[in-house]
């Protein structure tokens, strides 16, 4: 993995009303193969691309939260998620949706990918990056 | 493209993915195998059963090495290993496992 | 240097293609090099062939395929992006059965993977979007 | 390591510019594009806050975008530098990496 790029994908866009959040997500499940260091970031509206009991029936059009729990069996684990974020849109960390992927190193032990980080603490994991797509 | 299952037309594309994904069922199945010249075993069932859940809980049909590791888990490591999954379905587990599963064609985004 | 330009916005609604062709123009005038150029979402929309824009607009799809042309740039079309926005060449056409195909010289229809392995092997990669 | 950030909508409809300086880092460049450059206009609801930036951010505007909407240079903040897109070209190449606030 020396070789290996870091790349960020930033989500700051709501689900649904745009297309954006769903198109990043295609892109984050082909960067997987690629054997880079994947990081997903999610701040500002893109915070809300995690909630819990999405339901689309009623507007037709896919669903594709539950996708997010896929990630793990993709090795895309760091999903970094902005507090102050959550903060001023009223959310909890208690109102996203459990992702959690396996360690295999551990005896498959089930780790949470969801990782709620400061603003401080995200501006530092995106100044640490090789290549940051946004979204 | 169609296929007929029990005197019923179903609407396939060009390349023989079924349209409308709520047509599936295991007799479909059978024939969509049939005109991939691949022949159903209780194995080949385990996998398609595999990929239905699969999308079932994540929407997402699993790309091959996906589908590889979590059969190995769920169906065991003698079906789990990409060369006998490749014997089971030589145009790729994948692409044609989700083919005869009714799963959404691969977008062939690699 | 190498840079590498996201597009991802649709042409005419959107400035983005519009900016990302100006700053592709001055880094081949600066002697830097734009291997690539990947169209995402509505940015697919600029390699259609079909677009008739009047005479005193710029043309946006004729000044990439020109810029691509002389400057030897690849320009990738996501297909998955492409597919739903209906802008197909030859070959997805006859595989998807539909009747015409509307894909401008100089694009070339191809994965997501091309937008990573762009990201891998450019010193720099700018985005262009909404 | 430092990043060049790209802003390009207006930041009297959008959060984008606001989010953007939250979470720059001194040394980094925060360059104003297209809808973007509205956010060069001296004593707006926002210029305060770039003013503050910019003392250890460098802010740059494309005088293209800025002339296109009829700007006058009077009433930007000095601190906000004017760059063309050559000059765009050089800060890509100058700073580390490019975060597009999309």
């Amino acid at each position: 993995m020396s070789d290996a790029k870091k790349f960020l994908y930033v989500n700051r866009k709501a689900p649904y009303g745009t297309i954006y959040a769903l198109e990043s997500l295609e892109v984050v499940l082909i960067a997987a193969a690629f054997e880079q260091d994947v990081s997903l970031a999610f701040l500002d509206d893109g915070v809300f691309q995690l909630t819990r009991d999405q339901s689309t029936d009623a507007i037709g059009v896919k669903n594709f939260s539950p996708t997010f729990r896929a990630l793990g069996d993709y090795e895309v684990t760091k999903l970094f998620v902005e507090k102050e974020s959550l903060d001023e849109r009223g959310l909890d960390p208690s109102d996203l949706q459990e992702i959690v992927w396996e360690d295999e190193e551990e005896d498959w032990e089930e780790k949470p990918s969801i990782r709620i980080v400061s603003r401080a603490e995200m501006a530092d994991i995106m100044a640490d990056q090789d290549v940051v797509l946004s979204f | 493209m169609a296929y007929q299952v029990n005197g019923s037309t179903i609407e396939a594309d060009e390349e023989g993915y079924i349209v409308n994904l709520d047509d599936w069922s295991k007799e479909l199945a059978a024939e969509i195998a049939k005109a991939e010249s691949v022949e159903m075993t209780e194995n080949h069932w385990k996998v398609i059963d595999f990929l239905r859940k699969y999308y079932d809980e994540f929407q997402l049909a699993p790309a091959v090495r996906v589908l590889v590791k979590n059969a190995k888990k769920k169906l065991g490591a003698e079906i789990g290993n990409s060369k006998t999954l490749e014997e089971m379905f030589p145009k790729g587990a994948a692409k044609q496992g989700c083919k005869i599963a009714g799963l959404p064609k691969p977008t062939g985004c690699v | 240097m190498k840079l590498g330009i996201v597009v991802s916005e649709g042409p005419y609604t959107h400035q983005a293609a519009d900016t990302a062709y100006h700053f592709a123009k001055a880094a081949l005038d600066k002697g830097h090099e734009v291997p690539r150029v990947f169209f995402y979402h509505d940015g697919v929309n600029v390699a259609t062939r079909l677009s008739v824009p009047p005479q005193d607009e710029r043309h946006i799809q004729k000044n990439w395929t020109a810029l691509a042309a002389a400057n030897d740039i690849d320009m990738v079309v996501c297909i998955a992006a492409a597919q739903r926005r209906g802008i197909l060449d030859e070959n997805e056409a006859k595989r998807q059965g539909k009747d015409a195909s509307n894909l401008a010289e100089g694009f070339r229809i191809s994965g997501l993977g091309q937008l990573i392995e762009m990201g891998i092997e450019c010193d720099r990669m700018v985005m262009f979007g909404d | 390591m430092s990043t060049l950030h790209t802003v390009n909508k207006s930041p009297f409809g959008d959060g984008a510019l606001s989010s953007c300086i939250a979470h720059c880092k001194a040394g980094d460049g925060v360059l104003l594009i297209e809808d973007g450059v509205y956010g060069a206009l001296a004593g707006s609801a926002i210029s305060e806050a770039v003013v503050a930036c910019s003392a250890d951010v460098a802010f740059y505007r494309l005088e293209g975008d800025v002339a296109a909407r009829g700007l006058p240079g009077a009433k930007l903040i000095r601190q906000v530098k004017p760059v063309g897109y050559d000059g765009f070209v050089d800060l890509v190449t100058e700073y580390d990496r490019t975060q597009s606030w999309l």
